[in-house]
């Protein structure tokens, strides 16, 4: 129960982060309820790359030092980043379909999240067709760390290819002024909740995957 | 501190106009039923985990023990 | 540093040694994009495609072909047992530029066959070779060199040929459509002015990809 | 030319593959002038330990380490002192014994590399094959070819795993002549159990052991 008191801060708070998401906050300008859907979907989007760049860092330590419990993490927060970044290209989609009447229409940020996407789909592939454990982490860290070092010319290519029709209340410093104070606090929470709970989901992650690694090693001996 | 400022926030007169501004809204009913769905499936997942959670922990002692014997 | 550098073109000629006695690269990566070259051209017909997608189609044909050939100077290694002969032999990194380097000229030597094909089946004119030929050797550069260290990495695996379009495709993303976008603009005409900031992605790509290479190839190589 | 190696330290080698231990705590010192045989039954990690010890495997835990005197050598210096034979590394089926001389020979920077590989290929019986293509070779005239290229650097340190390995008697007979007098200046390491060859090393390690 003590060790466990920031889990249950947290089912609160996203508790109450909903119901203000819901009732709390007003809607945006010509997005009408869907504004709601903005305090689930970028949080989510934030967890998926927040993720992303966790496997890239765990993936440098192995290399450094060629332990395999960094692997297990490596692969842990990109697990975790996979299932966002499918609930965010999903519930992105669906908003779109409303908003701008298609599900698909390589929007700047649907293509980079599709990019992330595809990236993390090679990562596991890669990780699928190698047998040998060391061997494994070795080239996925590698391959993570090469698709880490492309992701700076995607920021740059992808804007050049559509203007963006996509709402970005902050990260554009420009609206961030005139965002709504309610709208705001809502949002911050929100983050910290979902990156509360990405912490939450990758200790689990590696627990288990460590467990399984302990007892494989163990039942060999 | 984010959180007090957070609930103080939520006791605000602000909430309760903003409240009453929705139900006004023709969307009112039906706000509330997706929040209730939304509750609950957020109440899912959170169980789900705890309970996951203590298996993997109960699971890791035993394991612990087994191998240690 | 001269060791390295006459070793890796040591390297380079050896191989380039052994893929003119089999030719297997080589063919697959010309027949590959001959045929890619005519079923387009079959399937297009007589319409009169506009720039955009011609310069999309040429990529496309430019990717797949360098995915069913580039792979082959390290698998080759593997599946013939040499790798470790090699590794026994010199310093990862002359690896790395030797194999890179055979990659970079296989390529662009396929484009001396697939640019004349691409202009004759597909009825390309007002081309601007001024922009056109550096966007499509830069192009090339930043692709060969994503897919080399890429090879480096899918050799060791077990289901070697579907995982090497898989893993390249996410990263060669800005690549191809920085180059899409360059030939677009050569193929209207444009000069070299107006696709600068394309060439400038693909260059700049080309030394973070092989800087990123030299750094990481190590962990590839050495098990 | 080729660095000296005068001993050599394995501390602790572990190897494990997938969750299979192969090596369990493997250690032993070798001096120059003395040669190691590594014996176990098929499969018990004997290639593994020689891969480890060469440098083309990164044990799980434990350390390597090659001295010149006191002094460590740095693991970039290695690759000149060693050569290797064994049934793992193949020579390119497409290029010729003499190209295979010129390309090896020249990548450790030794000079009239054919007129040395000549001497060595006399000694293994391959002469008159210079020109021929290694697909066309015998499986026995591989393992010359294999020695003849391990030995064209004279290597401080020579690996040899399996030493007889398809070869007739004659070969046998060369081989072990050439591992009793590399010994005297260098460092031989084998990995056999043929109880002829095991009378080769000075120091026997053996895998299975803890």
């Amino acid at each position: 129960m003590r060790e466990n008191w920031w889990k249950y801060l947290l089912g609160v708070w996203m508790a109450v982060i909903i119901v203000a998401a819901f009732l709390f906050t007003p809607t945006a300008k010509g997005l009408g309820q869907t504004t709601r859907v903005l305090y689930f979907h970028v949080p989510s989007a934030w967890v998926t790359t927040l993720a992303f760049f966790i496997s890239a860092v765990f993936s440098v330590l192995y290399l450094m030092r060629h332990q395999l419990h960094y692997d297990i993490r490596a692969e842990a927060a990109a697990q975790i980043g996979l299932i966002f970044a499918i609930l965010t290209t999903v519930t992105g989609s669906i908003w779109a379909k409303e908003i701008w009447h298609s599900y698909w229409n390589w929007d700047p940020r649907e293509t980079s999240i599709f990019m992330l996407l595809l990236i993390y789909a090679a990562y596991f592939a890669l990780r699928s067709a190698i047998e040998d454990p060391e061997q494994r982490a070795r080239l996925a860290a590698v391959y993570s760390l090469l698709a880490f070092a492309t992701v700076p010319f995607l920021v740059f290519v992808i804007p050049r290819i559509y203007d963006s029709l996509h709402p970005d209340p902050l990260i554009n410093p420009d609206r961030k002024i005139h965002m709504d104070v309610r709208m705001l606090r809502v949002f911050l929470g929100s983050f910290g909740a979902f990156t509360v709970l990405f912490y939450w989901l990758f200790t689990l992650r590696v627990k288990v995957l460590s467990l399984e690694q302990h007892v494989l090693r163990k039942l060999e001996e | 501190m984010a959180l007090a400022t957070f609930i103080i926030g939520l006791l605000n007169p602000d909430t309760t106009k903003a409240l009453i501004a929705t139900s006004n809204n023709e969307v009112g009913q039906n706000i509330y039923i997706v929040l209730i769905i939304n509750l609950i499936i957020w109440a899912g997942i959170f169980f789900f985990l705890m309970s996951l959670d203590q298996k993997v922990k109960k699971l890791n002692e035993r394991i612990q023990s087994l191998f240690n014997k | 540093m001269w060791t390295l550098l006459r070793n890796s073109i040591l390297i380079f000629r050896k191989d380039f040694r052994l893929e003119f006695r089999s030719r297997f690269a080589l063919n697959a990566i010309g027949l590959f994009a001959v045929i890619s070259l005519s079923a387009i051209s079959f399937s297009i017909g007589a319409l009169r495609v506009k720039p955009p997608i011609l310069s999309a189609l040429l990529w496309v044909v430019i990717f797949f072909s360098a995915m069913s050939g580039l792979a082959h100077i390290f698998v080759r290694e593997e599946e013939q047992q040499t790798a470790d002969t090699l590794r026994l032999l010199t310093q990862p990194v002359t690896v790395f530029l030797g194999k890179w380097l055979f990659n970079v000229i296989l390529l662009l030597a396929l484009e001396i066959v697939i640019v004349p094909l691409f202009v004759i089946f597909l009825d390309v004119s007002g081309i601007n070779w001024g922009t056109f030929i550096p966007v499509i050797i830069l192009g090339s550069v930043a692709l060969s060199t994503i897919s080399t260290i890429i090879a480096a990495i899918i050799a060791q695996t077990s289901n070697r040929g579907a995982l090497f379009a898989v893993l390249t495709f996410p990263l060669a993303v800005p690549v191809l459509r920085s180059a899409i976008q360059g030939s677009w603009t050569a193929l209207e005409g444009g000069g070299l002015t107006a696709c600068i900031s394309d060439l400038q992605i693909l260059f700049s790509f080309s030394v973070v990809i092989f800087t990123a290479s030299i750094l990481l190839f190590d962990f590839i190589w050495r098990r | 030319m080729t660095p000296t190696v005068t001993r050599i330290t394995a501390d602790g080698i572990y190897k494990q593959f997938h969750v299979r231990r192969v090596l369990k705590g493997i250690s032993f010192t070798v001096e120059k002038g003395q040669s190691v045989v590594i014996t176990g039954p098929n499969g018990s990690g004997k290639s593994t330990l020689i891969k480890i010890l060469s440098g083309l495997l990164r044990p799980s835990k434990g350390t390597v380490q090659y001295f010149n005197g006191n002094t460590p050598r740095q693991p970039t210096e290695l690759l000149p002192a060693i050569g290797l034979v064994s049934p793992y590394l193949q020579l390119y089926p497409d290029l010729t014994a003499k190209e295979h001389l010129e390309f090896f020979g020249k990548m450790q920077g030794i000079s009239q590399p054919f007129q040395k590989g000549l001497q060595l290929m006399t000694q293994f019986g391959l002469k008159g094959r210079e020109a021929d293509f290694m697909k066309t070779y015998s499986s026995g005239m591989l393992q010359r070819m294999k020695y003849v290229l391990a030995l064209l650097h004279q290597p401080a340190v020579l690996f040899v795993d399996e030493p007889s390995a398809n070869l007739d008697e004659e070969g046998k007979e060369t081989v072990y002549a050439l591992i009793r007098e590399y010994k005297h200046d260098h460092i031989v390491i084998l990995a056999t159990n043929e109880p002829q060859e095991i009378q080769l090393g000075d120091i026997r390690v053996d895998v299975t052991a803890q």
